[in-house]
């Protein structure tokens, strides 16, 4: 089946996220869709499958205009979509989760289903058992368990958004080898990954998304650094590192660090955070670094080792003792974790600095001066738009922080507030203590950090000093390399 | 010369509950014929769980304000509302029914208290129970437990202890009694017992013959259920005249309040400028019990009740009515087995009214 | 002010629609609306002493409804309330029964309803708890407790706390009227129990509005996730959000002991808890339609007694208005939503 | 007890229970479904009033079932519309209708109050009524013990044993995951909702006329409701340990009455209140069950661990909540 996406917009509320996509697949080929964090390949393949509708753009299959409006009438033009986050129903048993759905064999027989699904992992060497309950199987193998429903559907298009999370190397190989089996066949797939070496090793032709915008088309063979450069901004340097400072004395320990969470979890980690350090958490999305960061300000009890801060250990205990000591944390999903909608600016320093509203209001008309926030002190959080949401969220970092950790802290700034932010934030809190970051973009850690940690499927992968990083070498351990 | 006399009712259940409280409500329907220019307002379901906030005081300033110059209220639970209003009123007169202020001195001047004689009316119902009980266990299904309701009990007991071992001649061990109390006037699922439940729970466990003393009619249901079923079994209701109605099949008859009469003459007397405070406890007109314009109570008896118990129950009023027999007669003990009645002594009134426990021979609480 | 208006818009839409169904159930049983209606006003406004009714309803489903908003804030539903109403009754009628002979009434009134203040907070704390500690829904926890309030009182009132003799569901000896609290010539209303609600009204405006405290409750209702950024416990302050629930609650129950009923009776919460819900979910939990709307509830409970009276009409009429004002409600603000939704 | 034949006792406890079994089972469906309907109390009275009603005028049960299932239905449709399509939250549309309901029950019923109506009664079934212990206690009941009998395995059935049962399931766990699966949860959620309030509206009118016939104020089947609702939770959203809860609640209420004259110290109250109680524990067993801790614990136990497996049970992971696609 040939795909044609012409200008597909989206809108999520205010927010323009795809901003009119052009994309077209060849019919039994492999087609990689890549690009950073947020780049709305998601969101693309959504609205092909007709779980998010689109705010403007046409759907041709094979020349004709369709609609797909629900997942239901995609599923009937034979389109299948494999979800980044698992579509499914934990508290069920495996051939429960594999016979339910209107998208597929319309049989209930538990016995026939059985063998199909059997019969399905026999071919790419998967190993499910039917009875167990889906909640006690890890995120890949709830992927697997997906991947052969769609296997066994006769859909003619298959999306696969991030298919090899949590697989082990032989897994993906059979993965792959089926992938190929099905292209041959004459069906299409569409390939959604960060993972750059799969891509080349698979797929037929890659369309990279920047923004909601097509950065760019290669057609295999694949040279790496040219996808990595249509994928990522390549920011112009930023001059926000000042001479790198000796590490004064260790404020964080992290000892033999376990916990569950994320998609992968967190394993087996060790590092201590001196004074004076600013150090970056590479890593694609989900590889762990959200995790860590909880796990250090104590919103998040390990599952084994420990976490100490000035010398006290955090575990059984909460955020406010890590506050105390002078924590700080700054979440990625604002609006979820870091702001409260519908309480205004005012609100938040009253909150946030525990004073009277008049101090709170003049709290606020300085910040919004200094930070530049696009707002009042009675705005709404969610009235601001996630640029200022961010410059607001920065704003309440008490003046007195010595341990400052920041989920993915520029996002949604433009490159010059980004280079304000970080000199402002070195400024203030590097000298009197340490701030650790993670971030989408590679390209900011090497900038800003001292040292960079690098996440790879909820490991640490990478422990170097900024005098010791290779761009290559850090993108190719991030990918699993 | 007569004056018009409006005259409020307030009745603690629906009006036509087919118990107290409409037994209450036809009375006052019966004043309103006999008595020309009389006229009842009536206000039923006056109690805090059926009308939140709702205080007697409150009701009776509204019903002054509405012309009444008599205020009735018909339930036990309105005493201190009742004797509050009363004082707040001085010029309206107040009957409590089923109280006691006037006898303990508590009352002022312008509130009576009337009942009629139920306990003769719950011997009959006794009476015809232990005459037609196969298996010697009768039982009571009790509201809640106090003086007024274990007089009731004790009355039916004697009633059908005197059918079992005088008229039919049967030892007296081989008869049972037994009470259960459900906690309440009427059921409230989560808090009182199932008067439903507690009724099979009789039939299920060899009584053939339950007398309510509740408000609702679930006894008499659970029966005419159970003889649909094919078993033989009896209810009798309490209250009101109709209550048979429900099931006229399992009905052995009901004692019923018949308030007309007495409420006639009060307004008649205040028609006329009469009123004198009063304790009034009210006997049957013995003449005929069933005599809607004379007696406080009466027995009818239900279309279950054979021919040749309805001959020994009309000689048992009869015996009643001449004095011949007094049931409340010693020697009688109490439950716990301490004496309530001497051989040969008789009950006073103030015995009957202030019963502090069940009687021997009776199974169930008295407390 | 295009808000004003639309406030304006949907309370008249609530109202027509209202209407329009109890009309249609009133011609259903064959009455005349208007003639309904009019009793219904007339048995509530029409004298000063009908006022002064409506006036004492008012008084603890303000209290309740005053209450169940600080424990939405913190975003519990705390149906609690109805038991927790039992409670501070109990606590009130336990303090007066102890100082019936103190011979100092003010000091025993005031222990009375800082008794029930703290039984029914107690109580509260215990549903609190459940939710936070035991993962127990405050719904489920706070019925159940509702129908354990219900045995309990059931239970001293026929039990322990029975009076000489008897038991009766006219409740515990009446209190001397000393330990009344005094109403004004005329009226039947006490006007210290009034002048707590306002001030009930005054503070509650203040703390949930215009205190840090009040704040802190908000977030962590709107944002539990959010707020440990913050330094604040959001178990702490859902606690705290249902024990000042519970504490209103409670002072509702201990005036209806000291300043309705002057004893202990089965039905002490007479439902205002329940009724408190339906109040505040009409107010669209806010804070200055609480005590408008409880006044146009307690009439329609005070003046439905007219409708028997002059109808023979069941006065459960009074209920299915006030259902079906909070149901029109839920309709109105719905269609809002799912417009807004439409073109944001 | 001693007078009490055990098959009496129990053919009591399945008559008792037989209302509660089917409004439990149908708030199961409802829930299993992921909405919540809490207006229970209330449309249990309303139905049984309008089943009273219906088979006073017409004389016929069929009627009178037919108009209570109805009179449930709507209630639910109320639910599913405000709830599901409009996004408000179920327990506050649940809740403002069990209180409508209940004054409109006694609204609208007022001129039924207390009249001899129509009543089912137990019918023997011939041959098998006559069998020992068996004959009493399911062969000579009233047909709605039969109905909830046999509803019981039905609705297992159903959820556990057909496609549209684990469509059902799905639902309630994840409406997003089963919409990407080509299902309308909204669709579905309305559906069983109404299916589920039918079943309540039967409840009501089984009790009205049969287990408690007859219509009048107080019914006496007031807050009924609400332990049919915690039964639910208690049974762990699963319909035989549902049906097992209202079966042990009836056992309390018949055996609780014996009880009480055995121990007439006792005040009877304890005996109606204990359900509530016993539930709050029981929901506070199951949560306090799945901490980490105790779940260490009782992995080196594994006989205690099965039967901490059975007793858990976990609320639908989409309760209460609306879904709306894109
Ligand atoms: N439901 C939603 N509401 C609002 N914004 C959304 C929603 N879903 C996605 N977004 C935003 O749309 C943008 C694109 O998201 P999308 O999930 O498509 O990214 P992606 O390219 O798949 O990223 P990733 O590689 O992290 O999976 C992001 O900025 C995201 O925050
Ligand atoms: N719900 C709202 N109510 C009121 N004003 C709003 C609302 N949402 C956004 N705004 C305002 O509209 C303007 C544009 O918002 P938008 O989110 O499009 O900004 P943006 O261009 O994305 O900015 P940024 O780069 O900071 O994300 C901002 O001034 C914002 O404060
Ligand atoms: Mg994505
Ligand atoms: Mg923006």
């Amino acid at each position: 089946m040939q795909i044609e996406l012409q200008q597909i917009h989206k809108h999520f509320g205010k927010a323009h996220v795809l901003k009119g996509i052009d994309l077209k697949v060849d019919a039994g080929s492999i087609h990689g869709l890549v690009g950073e964090n947020g780049a709305g390949k998601s969101t693309l393949m959504k609205i092909l499958t007709g779980y998010l509708s689109r705010s403007g753009g046409r759907i041709l299959l094979d020349g004709e205009e369709v609609e797909c409006e629900t997942p239901a009438a995609a599923a009937a033009l034979g389109i299948g979509m494999l979800y980044q986050e698992p579509q499914d129903f934990p508290p069920l048993t495996v051939l429960d989760n594999f016979i339910v759905g209107r998208d597929t064999h319309p049989d209930n027989h538990r016995g026939r289903q059985q063998a199909r699904l059997q019969n399905l992992a026999d071919q790419v060497h998967f190993n499910l058992d039917g009875e167990a309950q889906l909640e006690q199987l890890t995120v890949g193998e709830r992927q697997q368990l997906e991947f052969l429903r769609l296997l066994g559907r006769d859909a003619r298009l298959l999306i696969l958004d991030e298919p090899t999370t949590g697989i082990s190397d032989r897994q993906k190989e059979r993965l792959f080898a089926a992938l190929h089996q099905i292209r041959d066949q004459g069906r299409t797939i569409l390939l959604v990954s960060h993972k750059l070496e799969e891509v080349v090793a698979l797929c037929d032709r890659v369309t990279i998304l920047r923004h909601g915008e097509v950065s760019g088309e290669e057609s295999a063979p694949f040279h790496i650094p040219r996808l990595l450069a249509l994928m990522f901004d390549q920011s112009p340097a930023t001059d926000a590192k000042p001479q790198r400072r000796a590490p004064g004395d260790a404020l964080l320990w992290l000892r033999n660090l376990s916990a569950s969470g994320e998609r992968t979890g967190l394993h087996d980690c060790n590092c201590t955070i001196h004074q004076g350090e600013v150090v970056g958490l590479a890593g694609l999305s989900g590889s762990g670094q959200g995790l860590f960061l909880r796990l250090a300000a104590a919103l998040v009890q390990p599952t084994a080792g420990e976490v100490e801060f000035h010398g006290r250990s955090l575990n059984r205990r909460d955020h406010r003792t890590m506050r105390r000591l002078g924590g700080c944390f700054l979440p990625a999903n604002r609006l979820e974790e870091g702001l409260i909608a519908g309480f205004t600016l005012v609100d938040h320093f009253t909150l946030a600095l525990r004073c009277s509203r008049r101090e709170a209001r003049a709290a606020a008309e300085r910040a919004i001066d200094k930070f530049r926030i696009r707002g009042t002190p009675d705005s709404t959080a969610d009235s601001l738009s996630g640029g200022n949401q961010q410059r607001l969220l920065l704003s309440l970092i008490p003046t007195g922080a010595n341990m400052v950790l920041l989920e993915n802290p520029t996002r949604g700034l433009d490159v010059e507030s980004a280079g304000w932010v970080w000199r402002y934030l070195r400024k203030h809190y590097a000298g009197q203590g340490a701030i650790v970051f993670s971030s989408a973009e590679l390209d900011e850690i090497l900038a800003v950090a001292d040292r960079v940690l690098v996440f790879f499927d909820g490991r640490v992968v990478r422990d170097l000093p900024m005098d010791r990083v290779d761009y290559q070498d850090v993108a190719a351990a991030m990918t699993g390399n | 010369s007569a004056e018009e006399v409006t005259f409020g009712m307030l009745l603690v259940g629906p009006h036509n509950d087919h118990g107290w409280s409409q037994a209450h409500y036809e009375g006052g329907r019966y004043v309103e014929e006999k008595v020309a220019g009389s006229k009842m307002i009536y206000i039923d379901k006056v109690n805090p769980a059926d009308r939140p906030g709702l205080t007697i005081p409150m009701v009776v300033d509204d019903l002054v304000d509405k012309g009444a110059t008599l205020i009735i209220g018909n339930s036990d639970d309105m005493k201190d509302g009742i004797r509050e209003a009363a004082a707040q009123h001085p010029e309206i007169k107040f009957i409590h029914i089923s109280g006691d202020d006037v006898l303990t001195g508590k009352a002022p001047a312008n509130l009576s208290n009337l009942m009629g004689r139920m306990e003769y009316g719950k011997m009959m119902a006794g009476f015809v129970a232990g005459l037609t009980t196969n298996s010697g266990k009768v039982a009571y299904l009790g509201p809640l437990i106090n003086e007024e309701t274990r007089r009731l009990a004790v009355s039916s007991y004697l009633g059908a202890r005197h059918a079992w071992t005088q008229v039919r001649g049967k030892p007296a061990d081989q008869f049972r009694f037994k009470v259960s109390w459900i906690g309440f006037w009427f059921n409230i699922p989560g808090v009182t017992a199932d008067p439903t439940q507690v009724a099979r729970n009789f039939l299920d466990t060899g009584h053939d013959v339950v007398l309510s003393g509740i408000d609702t009619t679930e006894a008499l249901i659970v029966a005419d259920q159970r003889r649909k079923e094919g078993a033989d079994v009896y209810a009798l209701p309490y209250d009101f005249i109709g209550s048979c109605n429900s099931a006229p099949e399992a009905c052995l008859g009901v004692p019923y309040f018949n308030w007309g009469p007495d409420y006639a003459r009060i307004v008649r007397g205040l028609a006329n400028g009469e009123w004198k405070q009063s304790w009034t406890w009210t006997n049957p007109n013995w003449a005929d019990i069933n005599d809607i314009d004379h007696s406080a109570i009466g027995f009818v008896p239900g279309a279950a009740l054979s021919e040749e118990n309805k001959a020994h129950l009309q000689a048992f009023i009869d015996d009643l009515g001449s004095g011949k027999l007094n049931l409340f007669s010693g020697p009688l003990n109490y439950q716990d087995g301490t004496p309530y009645l001497q051989a040969g002594e008789k009950a006073s009134d103030k015995q009957i009214w202030y019963l502090k426990q069940l009687l021997e021979g009776m199974e169930g609480a008295s407390k | 002010m295009p808000n004003l208006r639309q406030h304006l818009t949907d309370t008249l839409l609530i109202l027509a629609i209202v209407l329009a169904f109890t009309a249609l159930l009133l011609a259903i049983v064959g009455a005349s609306p208007i003639e309904a209606f009019g009793h219904l006003f007339k048995g509530s406004f029409g004298s000063w002493s009908k006022f002064s009714r409506v006036l004492n309803v008012w008084i603890p489903l303000t209290l309740c409804s005053l209450g169940l908003l600080y424990a939405f804030r913190s975003g519990l539903w705390n149906i609690g309330v109805e038991g927790q109403m039992v409670l501070g009754a109990i606590g009130a009628a336990g303090v007066l029964r102890w100082g019936v002979d103190s011979g100092n009434p003010l000091l025993m009134l005031t222990l009375a309803l800082l008794a029930g203040m703290l039984l029914a907070a107690l109580w509260a704390l215990l549903a609190g708890w459940l939710k936070t500690r035991g993962g127990v829904h405050e719904i489920f926890a706070g019925l159940g407790l509702n129908f354990v309030s219900m045995g309990i009182i059931l239970w001293l009132i026929f039990g322990p706390w029975k009076r000489p003799g008897i038991a009766s569901m006219s409740g515990t000896e009446p209190f001397p009227a000393a330990l009344w609290f005094p109403t004004l010539e005329g009226w039947r209303v006490s006007p210290f129990a009034l002048a707590l609600t306002v001030l009930a009204i005054i503070i509650t405006a203040r703390v949930l509005n215009h205190s840090r405290f009040g704040l802190n409750l908000k977030a962590v209702g709107h944002n539990p996730r959010a707020v440990s950024l913050y330094g604040l416990s959001p178990q702490f302050y859902l606690l705290i959000g249902i024990i000042i629930s519970g504490a209103l609650a409670g002072l509702a129950g201990g005036l209806q002991v000291s300043g309705i009923y002057h004893r202990l009776i089965p039905a002490i919460s007479s439902g205002y808890g329940y009724l408190g819900l339906l109040v505040v979910m009409l107010a669209n939990f806010r804070l200055l339609p609480i005590p408008f709307i409880a006044l146009f509830f307690a009439a329609l409970n005070v003046g439905s007694i007219q409708l028997p009276m002059m109808m023979q009409l069941d006065s459960s009429l009074s209920g299915v208005i006030q259902g079906a004002c909070v149901l029109s409600a839920l309709l109105v603000f719905g269609l809002r939503k799912l417009k807004r939704g439409r073109n944001p | 007890m001693s007078d009490l034949s055990l098959t009496i006792l129990l053919a009591s406890v399945l008559a008792t229970a037989a209302p509660l079994i089917i409004a439990a089972l149908g708030e199961t469906i409802t829930e299993k479904v992921g909405v919540i309907n809490l207006s229970l109390d209330g449309s249990l009275l309303l139905a049984a009033m309008v089943a009273f009603m219906v088979a006073y005028e017409s004389g016929s049960f069929t009627l009178g079932f037919g108009a209570a299932a109805l009179t449930g239905a709507v209630i639910a449709l109320m639910i599913g519309v405000f709830g599901i399509y409009l996004g408000q939250l179920q327990v506050a549309v649940g809740f403002a209708l069990t209180l409508m309901c209940k004054d409109l029950a006694y609204f609208l019923g007022n001129p039924y109050s207390r009249l001899q109506g129509p009543q089912l009664v137990a019918q023997p079934i011939p041959g098998l009524a006559d069998l020992p212990f068996f004959g009493p206690l399911l062969f000579q009941q009233p047909l709605v013990v039969h109905l909830s009998l046999l509803l019981i395995p039905l609705v297992w059935w159903y959820f556990y044993r057909t496609g549209r049962g684990l469509e059902l399931r799905a639902v309630g766990e994840n409406p997003e995951a089963a919409y990407t699966r080509g299902i309308d949860p909204r669709r579905k959620q309305l559906f069983y909702t109404l299916v589920g309030g039918a079943l309540v509206g039967i409840a009501g009118a089984a009790f009205s006329l049969g287990i408690k016939p007859g219509w009048g104020r107080p019914q006496g089947i007031e807050g009924l409701g609400w332990i049919a609702l915690a039964i639910v939770i208690f049974g762990g959203w699963h319909p035989l340990k549902v049906a097992l809860g209202a079966l042990l609640f009836a056992f309390l209420q018949v055996v609780g009455i014996t009880l009480q004259s055995l121990w007439p110290s006792v005040p009877a109250q304890v005996f109606q209140v204990a359900p509530f109680p016993l539930m709050i524990l029981a929901l506070l067993l199951v949560n306090l069950l799945q901490r980490e801790g105790v779940q260490q614990w009782l992995r080196h136990r594994p006989g205690l661990a099965l039967l901490v497996r059975q007793l858990q049970g976990r609320p639908p992971r989409a309760l209460g909540q609306s879904f709306r696609p894109d």
